[in-house]
């Protein structure tokens, strides 16, 4: 090697008979394709155990989310003159996310303008994946929840009786409508939760696997820890955003949520909500999430401690989406302010 | 420095130049505002009374302001009351100062003239000099007795209350018997589309000819409305189909607003304290008004 | 704990690959029929050559010196006649200066009878090294007689031996420490020397457990206190300068600084070797021990070649081309260069001529960064891959020095992680070339 | 800056070609704020072009009394002079249009655009010119706050100047404020498009 | 034993932040606050006499602007404490208003007192309405064009908020001098949108000749943004809401520090996102404003998570 540096032109250029590219020549295995599918493939469970709580057309207004995702990032990267990547699975997992916070009770053409609004108009537009700043899933939930916010806030249903997946399929909503967990005990207070949910171990037991009102998929939170649990294992995520959120939720619900301080039922919070769902699967995603450990932390930390003054303070009974939504933006600046620490200054300060 | 006395001279040309262009206009437009805000008070009154145009109304229809007043004098609170006087009486109005426990204190003839009655500076001029020194009045709130050729027809009054996410501002009209007439909702900031429905027929129909037992423990409640009565409340159906409906639904909650139950609790709530604090209030001032022999337009 | 040094931040492992030649003793391979000598063979000043066309040298004659800048002398690998001074091919630059030697089979090998060096001055140590034209053998090829002379302001206590050899495939140090172990150690102990100093760290990964054996039954033989072998952990890059340092002393080297700064210098095992040979034989450095591996060459091997051999006769000698190649890498394949052409020469900084086949290499397209921050993980030095990549992508490349990407030393350890495939050490190279325009 | 243009060329110039709200991109924040319904666009398009014109006509008529030093304090006294008669005639006469317009109309006072007709042209120009001047920008505000108000209303509330069209809501997000973003970003972008396409046709031929 | 602990450490902190309302103690009573829906707790000063206080017809409450209104109480509860007492009534409480208590037979004859929300609670929701939940960019929609001016590096946008900052608060608060004392009393209100506006190129001004004069390497960095705060429509919109709110001194400023510090948070944010925004490929058709639109409605989206929010 020399002083003078070779440009990267000439590196690329075409070989006579191999290949010939910059170092280095090995790539690890992993992939945005493998990314992407892998934690697709960790929402099914819970997507197939919503079948059971919610019925069939739960299963309905995911494909149709998910098509209409995938049809609109194709058709956007088209329109863009770029490269279609539908096969590297982001626009199915925006899909499925997106079909996962929204009731299950809602008409399935609602998705396909969300999908438009999501990947369109939050995604491309801004250069594609990597260069959106919002959570293109939680955009749409947003858009969905502006344009439509009778059905967005009372299409829950309860769970379905036995295996009677057929019996949401075609009913009316407003018959069977519930209210979730959280919007019982934001509005009617604690008595009430208690008079229709009943209490302790039992309760848990039922909101940890699933058996209560609430989105498609946030609800089985057994499934969704499981899910993650394996997304850890494979090191696509780390533990800080999924647990600083989860504790600092817990926290502040413990100190504030209660009548008094000390008083919040941590363990309530955690499973009643989206906070799991939220977590472990929206707030880290990829390109939407602070990369250094630190940011992490309190980018966790914030959307825990937006999340609950949402839910205690705010006007929605439940935050977690929006407090993605507004920390979203910060993570660029979070990043900025804890960057890695360097291998070490130049010596006197340095340039 | 030559050019500083320009500048200022100038400036202060200009600056006149404007003043006496707005000052112009502001001399010419206050008058037709102060009417223009009363006309659009009026109509909404009369809209709320049932009459939506001009020649529906009666002659013999007539409104009688009642200024409620907060006087405190030496550490005690009572309630004064402003109200017009009887017809061919001199003062013209009368200022009605009653204690707390519903006794009177004193009544005062007041001289002010219909016109300064409905301003605000004047009309409490006059009121603080009907308490007497050393006491301090502060409006309270207004209503307006309507009567019908000497008979009371209803009242109508504003109020104010906490919404979802600012106030709510509602003009309201009961019948004699505090059976609520309707509502109108003059301001709000609620969210379009849920808290934003407030404004619609479909509820503030269901507040029509609630009678005051009723309201007085009204609540709402989480339930879509049925089918039937919806149609009867945006007025899809016959004029007797309604009144049926209304008969049936007459001492039942208000079904809340979906997605916006909030909202509908703050309406309801806001409508029963208004309501029953007026009652309770007209019954105390009649009360004192026929004790006392004092004779008002009303 | 000594069995777990390493450094602390960043890192990456990639598949060993080492099994296909760890086993295998160095092999000499036969002389070629001609020499290519590049004048520039490391960093700092190319050569001026001393000799004409047609002009016959003798093994381990001077052919070339360096009058002024960096640099050491380039000697005759073998006897023989010059062919031609001219341009030849280069792994990096295409082309570049070079002497032809048409090698003389019938030579005799030059003797190198072993010489006292216990009792010569420290001057006298250093002048050997230099005239033997001993670079780094491990990467850059910086004049190791340079790095013996550590500036006055910051005094060198400590020598550490590298001979971590974290890229994967090459066993060429691996080997030397098995085979000639006693050579490396006086080496060290010759360094130590000419340093004045006697804590010496020779630091080796733990998947060389034969090696760590060997190198420490000969420390334990010469009895020398300060000499000790630290095994590390299995990490890329443990081999580099800066993270070896600060595996093995705990010290951190500024950026922009040189080892000596925090009184360390670093050698690599085959530099030892070669100045052992330079000061106790006497031979100059023109012969290179260089890993042969890879699905796509016949038999694989670890060669001591000479400097100039074209790899294109290596092939030969090793049986030729196996279907399926896909690159041919000059040097690791975490760092080395990809060439186009087998006409290329070994230099006396290459360690190993990889043969890729198509299933090694990941040959995917690149696609959008989707910040998932691996590479911030991945990076050794501290810095943030991701933002040196969009911002030369923007095409703003001036901008990324705040990213720091002047301390980059370009190991690859953020491209071999990144998903997207993303080609972040060419992107940093770019940043690097426009930024100081 | 001669001026060598018509009436209709300044009137169509601040419509199209130097737009304030889509080409200068000046005085947005009512564009995004209220323009949900047509009429507000209206109603706050006339009040604007009222202080345009009547700013325009004032400042091109003592531009020669005017000292340089004073000029911008000149013209923000001469902007709020005209933003304050607006107001109060509108809280007069029109009540409940002032009621929906909000803080919007006195807020007239701090939009550029007013100022900078002011310093690029009635300072200059003839009372006439001016006035045209004035009247198209102020057009070009208003035809740009229609155009926005008739997106949102039809999408948002299905109807155009409060009568129903469509008789149900297509998505109520367009009504809500935040949409106001999202339209006239769009529509920014489709005028860009517009040009683009209009420039390449041309360079074609 | 550590949940204790920290219980003990956050109630302490809770106790230092929440300070200023159990500032407003008087006499026997040391503390009274809202609580449930239809509770008054009441802290007295020293343990009181049991019969006395739980007897329901010893109180008066009523609501403040309402003193011929009693509010039905229910039941009255001494803690075991002897101090504290849990006033129960059978409607739900209006707590937006002020209640008064008055109880007979205590110490002294008669005790009245004031129950209200913190009016530093009430201060600070000002504050946080004017910075969040009606942000003056993302909510109410004001001062665009400058906000889309400035935001596309971190340090403008840095040194625009905080210069538009420094001159909204002082000139809100001139605003509020004259409007109160000038404006108000000699029925000059018409004159409103002259007079702030005035006001506002006078701080300008004088900003710009203070600043020119003290420290001029502050100046050259933040001169540039002075002429800009007055073509911002937020800084006129503060007196003018002030105005029609009624606002008093200490209301006026946090409005006022609440819309600048609203206008530099979001100047920070969209600039912090603008730096990203450069890098990535943008149709051409979107670049500059129209994409900086749709990122700032993205913002809007996020910000409607606000809305609703009641602190105190």
């Amino acid at each position: 090697m020399s002083k003078e540096q070779v440009s990267g032109e000439q590196i690329t250029a075409p070989a006579a008979l191999w290949k010939v590219s910059v170092s280095p020549h090995l790539k690890s295995r992993e992939s945005v394709e493998r990314i992407m599918w892998t934690v697709v493939a960790c929402l099914v469970p819970p997507l197939i155990l919503s079948v059971f709580i919610f019925g069939i057309q739960t299963l309905l207004i995911t494909a149709v989310s998910v098509l209409s995702c995938v049809l609109v990032e194709a058709a956007s990267q088209k329109a863009l003159g770029r490269p279609v990547t539908v096969r590297d699975g982001s626009a199915v997992l925006t899909g499925m996310l997106l079909a996962f916070v929204i009731p299950p009770g809602v008409s399935p053409l609602l998705p396909i303008l969300a999908a438009v609004f999501a990947i369109y108009i939050g995604k491309h537009l801004l250069g594609g994946i990597g260069y959106n700043f919002f959570n293109p899933a939680l955009l749409g939930r947003a858009f969905l929840l502006a344009s439509f916010p009778v059905a967005m806030t009372s299409a829950w249903l309860p769970p379905v009786e036995g295996f009677g997946i057929f019996a949401y399929f075609g009913a009316s909503v407003d018959a069977v409508s519930t209210a979730t967990p959280l919007a019982v005990l934001k509005e009617q207070g604690l008595a009430a939760f208690t008079e229709a949910f009943g209490s302790g171990a039992s309760l848990y037991g039922s909101f940890f696997l699933g058996w209560r009102p609430g989105c498609i998929g946030e609800t089985s939170g057994f499934l969704l820890v499981l899910g993650g649990l394996y997304l850890l294992y494979r090191g696509y995520i780390t533990w800080h955003i999924p647990v600083s959120v989860v504790a600092t939720v817990a926290l502040l619900t413990w100190i504030f949520g209660g009548e008094g301080y000390f008083a919040g039922d941590p363990l309530l919070a955690v499973l009643s909500g989206g906070v799991l769902l939220g977590a472990i699967f929206m707030a880290t995603d990829y390109v939407t999430s602070p990369t250094t450990r630190t940011a992490q932390l309190v980018y966790g930390f914030g959307i825990g401690a937006l999340t609950v003054l949402i839910r205690l303070k705010g006007g929605y009974p439940e935050g977690i989406c929006y407090a993605i939504l507004l920390m979203n933006p910060l993570s660029t600046v979070l990043d900025g302010w804890f960057k890695p620490h360097r291998f070490a200054p130049p010596a006197g300060g340095g340039r | 420095m030559r050019d500083m006395i320009t500048i200022v001279v100038r400036l202060t040309i200009s600056c006149l130049l404007a003043a006496s262009v707005m000052g112009l206009c502001f001399i010419f437009t206050s008058n037709a505002k102060k009417h223009n805000e009363h006309v659009k008070e009026q109509q909404v009154m009369y809209e709320l009374l049932g009459y939506s145009g001009a020649a529906e109304r009666p002659a013999s229809l007539a409104m009688h302001e009642l200024y409620r007043y907060v006087v405190s004098s030496g550490g005690r609170q009572s309630i004064g009351y402003l109200l017009p006087g009887a017809e061919g009486e001199e003062a013209g109005f009368l200022f009605v100062n009653i204690d707390l426990d519903g006794r009177l204190i004193a009544s005062t003839p007041v001289a002010l003239s219909a016109g300064d009655a409905l301003e605000a500076e004047p009309r409490n001029r006059a009121i603080q000099a009907a308490a007497g020194p050393g006491a301090s009045v502060t409006f309270a709130d207004q209503t307006i007795v309507v009567t019908d050729g000497g008979e009371r027809i209803a009242y109508l009054m504003g109020g104010k209350f906490q919404g979802f996410k600012t106030f709510i501002h509602l003009m309201l009209a009961v019948d004699p018997d505090f059976a609520l007439i309707g509502f109108e909702v003059l301001e709000h900031e609620e969210d379009p589309g849920l808290g934003a429905e407030i404004v619609e027929g479909y509820f503030k129909n269901q507040f029509k000819g609630k009678p005051f037992t009723a309201i007085k423990t009204i609540d709402v409640v989480k339930a879509p409305i049925p089918d039937d009565y919806y149609k009867a409340l945006t007025g899809k159906v016959g004029e007797e189909e309604i009144l049926r409906f209304r008969e049936q639904y007459k001492e039942k909650d208000i079904y809340a607003l979906t997605g916006a139950t909030i909202s509908a609790k703050a309406v309801a709530m806001g409508v029963k304290g208004i309501v029953t604090k007026f009652a309770y209030r007209i019954d105390v001032l009649d009360r004192v008004l026929q004790e006392q022999q004092l004779a008002t337009s009303f | 704990m000594n069995s777990l040094l390493t450094f602390p931040k960043g890192g990456v492992h990639p598949p060993e690959s080492k099994e296909q030649t760890q086993g295998l003793a160095i092999e000499v391979m036969p002389l070629p029929d001609e020499l290519e000598l590049i004048l520039s063979q490391h960093i700092g000043a190319p050569c001026t050559p001393t000799v004409a066309k047609r002009d016959v040298v003798a093994e381990g004659a001077v052919i070339g010196t360096v009058s002024k800048g960096l640099g050491v002398p380039l000697h005759a690998p073998a006897a023989g006649k010059i062919k031609d001074i001219g341009m030849s091919a280069h792994p990096v630059r295409v082309s570049a200066p070079s002497i032809t030697l048409t090698v003389d089979r019938e030579a005799t090998p030059a003797a190198y009878p072993a010489r006292d060096w216990q009792n010569l001055p420290t001057d006298e140590l250093l002048a050997r090294v230099a005239a033997a034209g001993i670079v780094g053998i491990g990467g850059a090829g910086f004049p190791t007689h340079v790095k013996l002379r550590p500036p006055a302001d910051s005094p060198v206590d400590t020598l550490v031996l590298n001979g971590a050899e974290c890229e994967p495939y090459i066993t060429a140090d691996h080997r030397q420490m098995l085979e000639s172990p006693a050579e490396i150690l006086t080496g060290a102990r010759i360094i130590l020397k000419i340093l004045g100093i006697d804590s010496c760290h020779i630091g080796i990964e733990r998947n060389k457990p034969d090696a760590i054996t060997e190198m420490s039954r000969v420390v334990a033989e010469a009895d020398q206190a300060g000499i000790v072998v630290r095994p590390l952990q299995v990490k890329y890059p443990q081999g580099s300068e800066k993270q070896l340092i600060q595996a093995i002393t705990g010290r951190k080297v500024p950026a922009m600084a040189l080892p000596s700064s925090v009184g360390v210098v670093v050698h690599n095992v085959g530099t030892a070797k070669a100045v052992y040979d330079a000061v106790a034989l006497g031979k100059p450095l023109y012969e290179k021990v260089v890993t042969i591996a890879g699905q796509g060459i016949a038999r694989p091997a670890n060669l001591l070649v000479k400097v100039g051999t074209r790899v294109g006769d290596i092939v030969n000698y090793l049986g030729g081309l196996r279907p399926g190649l896909a690159k041919v890498v000059m040097g690791g394949p975490m760092m080395g260069f990809a060439v186009s052409t087998l006409d290329v020469p070994i230099t006396k900084t290459t360690s190993a001529v990889l043969f890729l086949g198509e299933e090694e290499i990941d040959s995917n397209p690149h696609s959008q960064c989707i910040r998932c921050g691996w590479c911030l993980d991945a990076c050794p030095m501290g810095l943030e891959p991701k933002e040196i990549g969009l911002y030369v992508e923007a095409n703003r490349p001036a901008e990324t020095a705040q990213f720091g990407v002047f301390d980059c030393f370009e190991c690859g350890s953020c491209a071999y992680v990144c998903p997207a495939k993303r080609p972040l050490v060419q992107f940093v190279r770019l940043a690097k070339m426009k930024a100081k325009r | 800056m001669t001026n060598d243009k018509s009436p209709l060329q300044l009137i169509s110039r601040g419509i199209l070609s130097e737009n304030p709200i889509f080409k200068l991109a000046l005085s947005m924040c009512p564009a995004v704020g209220i323009s949900t319904t047509v009429m507000n666009g209206i109603l706050l398009g006339t009040a604007v072009l009222f202080v345009q014109v009547f700013s325009s006509v004032t400042i091109s008529v003592f531009k020669n009394y005017i000292h340089p030093r004073i000029r911008i304090p000149t013209y923000t006294l001469t902007i709020a002079t005209w933003v304050t008669v607006i107001d109060l005639v509108l809280a007069a006469y029109m009540p409940e249009a002032y009621a929906k317009m909000g803080i919007f109309v006195k807020l007239i006072v701090a939009f550029a655009i007013i100022t900078m007709r002011l310093e690029m042209f009635a300072c200059k120009e003839s009372v006439n010119d001016s006035f045209w001047d004035g009247l198209g920008m102020g057009l070009g505000f208003m035809v740009g706050m229609v155009a926005i108000g008739l997106v949102r209303e039809l999408l948002g509330s299905g109807a155009i100047l409060g009568y129903d069209v469509l008789g149900f809501k297509p998505l109520l997000f367009f009504i809500l404020p935040s949409a106001g973003f999202f339209v006239v970003g769009l529509m920014m972008a489709f005028f860009n498009w517009i040009e683009i396409y209009y420039k390449r046709r041309r360079g074609v031929q | 034993m550590i949940l204790d602990m920290s219980k003990r450490l956050i109630l302490a902190a809770l106790f230092v932040w929440l300070a200023p309302s159990f500032a407003l103690a008087e006499g026997i009573i040391a503390d009274q606050t809202f609580k449930a829906a239809n509770e008054i707790v009441v802290t007295f000063a020293a343990p009181v006499d049991r019969a006395v206080v739980e007897e329901v017809n010893n109180y008066t409450v009523f609501e403040e602007p309402d003193p011929d209104i009693r509010l039905v109480l229910q039941q009255v509860a001494l803690a075991g404490d002897g101090r504290t007492a849990s006033l129960f009534f059978t409607e739900p409480l209006n707590t937006a208003t002020t209640h008064v208590v008055r109880i007979r037979g205590l110490v002294g004859g008669e005790t009245t007192f004031k129950v209200s929300k913190s009016y530093f609670g009430y201060l600070f929701g000002i504050l946080i309405s004017a910075l969040l939940i009606n942000n003056f960019v993302f909510t109410k929609y004001l001062g665009l064009c400058v906000f889309f001016g400035t935001s596309k590096k971190k340090t403008t946008a840095k040194g625009m908020g905080v210069v538009f900052t420094i001159v909204a608060v002082v000139s809100a608060s001139m605003s509020w001098f004259l409007y109160n004392f000038v404006l108000i009393p000699f029925d000059l209100n018409f004159l409103q949108i002259v007079v702030f506006i005035g006001l506002t190129s006078l701080t300008v001004q004088a900003v710009d000749t203070i600043l020119r004069k003290v420290n001029p390497v502050l100046f050259n960095s933040f001169g540039v943004f002075l002429v800009l705060v007055i073509a911002n429509c937020v800084i006129i919109a503060i007196p003018l809401i002030m105005a029609g709110n009624g606002y008093n001194f200490f209301e006026t400023f946090m409005l006022a520090i609440g819309a600048g510090g609203g206008f530099l948070l979001a100047l920070y944010l969209m600039s912090s996102v603008s730096e990203r925004l450069q890098l990535a490929k943008i149709p051409p058709t979107y670049k500059g404003l129209p994409i900086a639109f749709i990122v700032a409605g993205q913002f809007a989206m996020a910000f409607l998570g606000f809305s609703g929010l009641q602190l105190f």
